[in-house]
């Protein structure tokens, strides 16, 4: 368990459920756009071209274990956030239509990235140098920029669930 | 790809060798034109052994969809690769096609009926060239930098700094998308012959003395009518419309020729006594040579009178 | 050459030894200011015996001036030269400084009350920096992109790109022109905590139902409300007003909090029957730890029901 300096201030998390709505309000309003336009609309018709083009997924591990630590999760969180923006960031020139809302997405990923990262450094937890992101996937088609898209907003759905659960755990009830 | 609305288009899928792994777990291809199945029969597998098919469909009545190749991997179709296609019409000649142009505004703006809708992304650049006034435009001198109309405004204008008011233009609008082009008619004008003046400014003049005494001459109202100032330097012809308030119909007064003045008064006499009446005016760049030179301006706001 | 407004000026207007042929025919400077001749004791000629005057105006009265010197030739002033004067005040510290975070706009909307008219051209400069949000802003993270604003606008707009909507910025306008600056306040915000949300849609929903009967509770009408697209994802709290058609005073309805639902229905009772009522229905972003965290939005458009 935790000791009261490892919790998050009760404060932040109503401002964070709002980001995450917000971001999730975003992916949901391009995901709809794709399956309009595109026909592209399960994830799991895109298996095929997961593995090909080999999308990795953030973790949030250590959030939600035993050997619980916030100060590694919030950096697990903080990496994961930056390792999505650098994702959309790459999907740009997806289709003049999605434009938009794929900027707007951006920055709301990287206002929450940098909201943790606040909150690193008022804890006195940030690591002295903000970590650099993973290799993203390139795109050689316009198809496999659109099927990249389904999949990383999927995986993006999914890690936002957790971490907005994660974050609820860590702040003092 | 973009074809005609309703031709047949053929598209083939290929499944490289060195994905191998694939053709181990896969080996059905098939096709879906949006959400929708494509038919078994209208594919063809590859004969030379590698995981391919062909297909042709026979009438694409979608102005827009997504043709998908899928793998079926358990029971699932696996997209792996898409073609995005686009149907429509190749655009027919602009018609109507008319120009004005606008002293405040200083440009030349022109407008079309572009015709049958496309369904494709098609665009309409105004043309023109500098000409001879000699031969009706048949030898054109440099050209004028053309204009291009966002999508569906059918109108576009080049600003006077490009233009010569006075010396004869050939001037027409083209329309362009992926499946061909045409052409509207051809314009050749002085871009002041087709000026549109801004309409003059009527006001109410001290009323009209009768001729032996002090009182205004019953039936008359003395007006005061004054060039717009875009349009000072043009001599114009006008016309001024009179109406009871509430009936429909205007009593046309005829042509009052303003020559080079920039304002002048008008007695409209005849009419009732103490009765109130709308009255509009309205003025066209007068008759150079006989002919008039331009188009109409828009009635003036209305001026309301009553006799006396 | 710019100065206070009431303040003394002087000037001086040489006559260049190489030009002797002026001097053979004319020997005498006056001076005007716009078109008023100066009194001649304001003005002292050159002891060094060079044709040329100094000048010094006690007041200067106008906010723009043309101060001419003029050399008299056969009694008319030929003008020589000009300098031209403006005169005004530095800028007062803009008051009312207020900010509006605009979600559908995307951008951060700060307006503010110049104060007294500088009768010069005055720049205000909207300046911000992110801080962090231990220190009610007292240390200053990286400065984001000024805005300055067209004279005379009074308000300025960072788009959303610029600014961390959930980190503390520290925001003021500077104002300033040729005789001076001045700043306003200082604000320490979080930009969503002053996000003013567009009006809900309010819409009738299904009358309610009286409990044991198919006909609708009498006095009752039901509401639908939806919150604004750019807005959603915002908890918020609303108030509901009504009103009888004609009667000036509106009915507040205490606030009901919309929780994470993009939208809900509302029972509004206890009113006449058969009655015809005016709604509206306004939001704020509700109590983020207990204080309310934005502007209330506009009131949404009327909604016109009657109960039955």
């Amino acid at each position: 368990p935790l000791s009261s300096s490892n919790y998050l201030p009760q404060s932040f998390l109503p401002q964070i459920q709002e980001q995450v709505r917000k971001i999730q309000n975003d992916i949901e309003e391009l995901q709809q756009r794709l399956c309009a336009d595109y026909s592209l609309c399960h994830p799991e018709e895109l298996i095929l071209v997961g593995q090909y083009l080999g999308i990795p997924k953030p973790l949030l591990k250590n959030c939600y274990s035993q050997d619980l630590s916030l100060v590694a999760c919030l950096n697990q969180l903080h990496y994961g956030l930056q390792f999505y923006q650098g994702l959309v960031k790459a999907l740009e020139g997806i289709s003049p239509e999605l434009a938009p809302t794929l900027n707007i997405l951006q920055l709301d990923v990287g206002d929450f990235a940098a909201n943790i990262w606040q909150q690193m450094e008022d804890l006195q937890v940030a690591p002295e140098i903000m970590p650099t992101q993973g290799t993203l996937p390139t795109f050689s088609s316009s198809f496999q920029r659109r099927a990249g898209a389904v999949l990383i907003f999927d995986y993006m759905q999914g890690f936002l669930d957790m971490a907005y659960r994660d974050l609820r755990h860590l702040s003092q009830s | 790809s973009v074809i005609h609305l309703g031709a047949p288009i053929s598209a083939s899928c290929t499944i490289n060798t060195n994905c191998s792994s694939l053709t181990a777990i896969a080996t059905k291809i098939v096709w879906k034109l949006d959400w929708e199945k494509l038919p078994e029969h209208w594919q063809h597998q590859r004969e030379d052994g590698t995981l391919g098919s062909n297909i042709t469909l026979p009438h694409l009545n979608h102005t827009h969809a997504m043709l998908s190749c899928c793998l079926l991997l358990a029971g699932t179709p696996q997209i792996i690769g898409q073609a995005e296609l686009q149907a429509g019409y190749p655009p027919q000649s602009p018609s109507n096609f008319s120009c004005i142009m606008n002293l405040t505004a200083q440009e030349l703006t022109c407008q079309w009926k572009p015709g049958r809708s496309t369904y494709l992304p098609t665009k309409f650049i105004l043309k023109s060239y500098n000409s001879t006034s000699k031969d009706n435009c048949q030898s054109r001198k440099k050209p004028i930098q053309h204009c291009v109309s966002e999508d569906g405004k059918n109108q576009c204008s080049i600003p006077r700094s490009q233009l010569p008011l006075y010396q004869k233009i050939d001037i027409w609008v083209k329309a362009e998308n992926m499946l061909g082009e045409a052409e509207s008619p051809h314009l050749c004008i002085y871009p002041m012959d087709v000026v549109k003046l801004e309409p003059p400014i009527l006001q109410a003049a001290e009323a009209r003395l009768g001729p032996d005494s002090s009182f205004p001459q019953p039936g008359c109202l003395k007006l005061k009518w004054e060039k717009a100032k875009s349009s000072k330097h043009v001599e114009q012809m006008c016309e001024l419309q009179y109406q009871h308030p509430g009936e429909l119909s205007w009593v046309l007064v005829p042509f009052l020729n303003s020559g080079p003045q920039h304002a002048g008064e008008y007695d409209l006499c005849g009419l009732l006594f103490a009765t109130r009446y709308v009255l509009q005016m309205r003025c066209v760049r007068s008759s150079l040579g006989g002919q008039l030179g331009g188009h109409w301006s828009d009635w003036s706001s209305s001026l309301e009178l009553t006799t006396r």
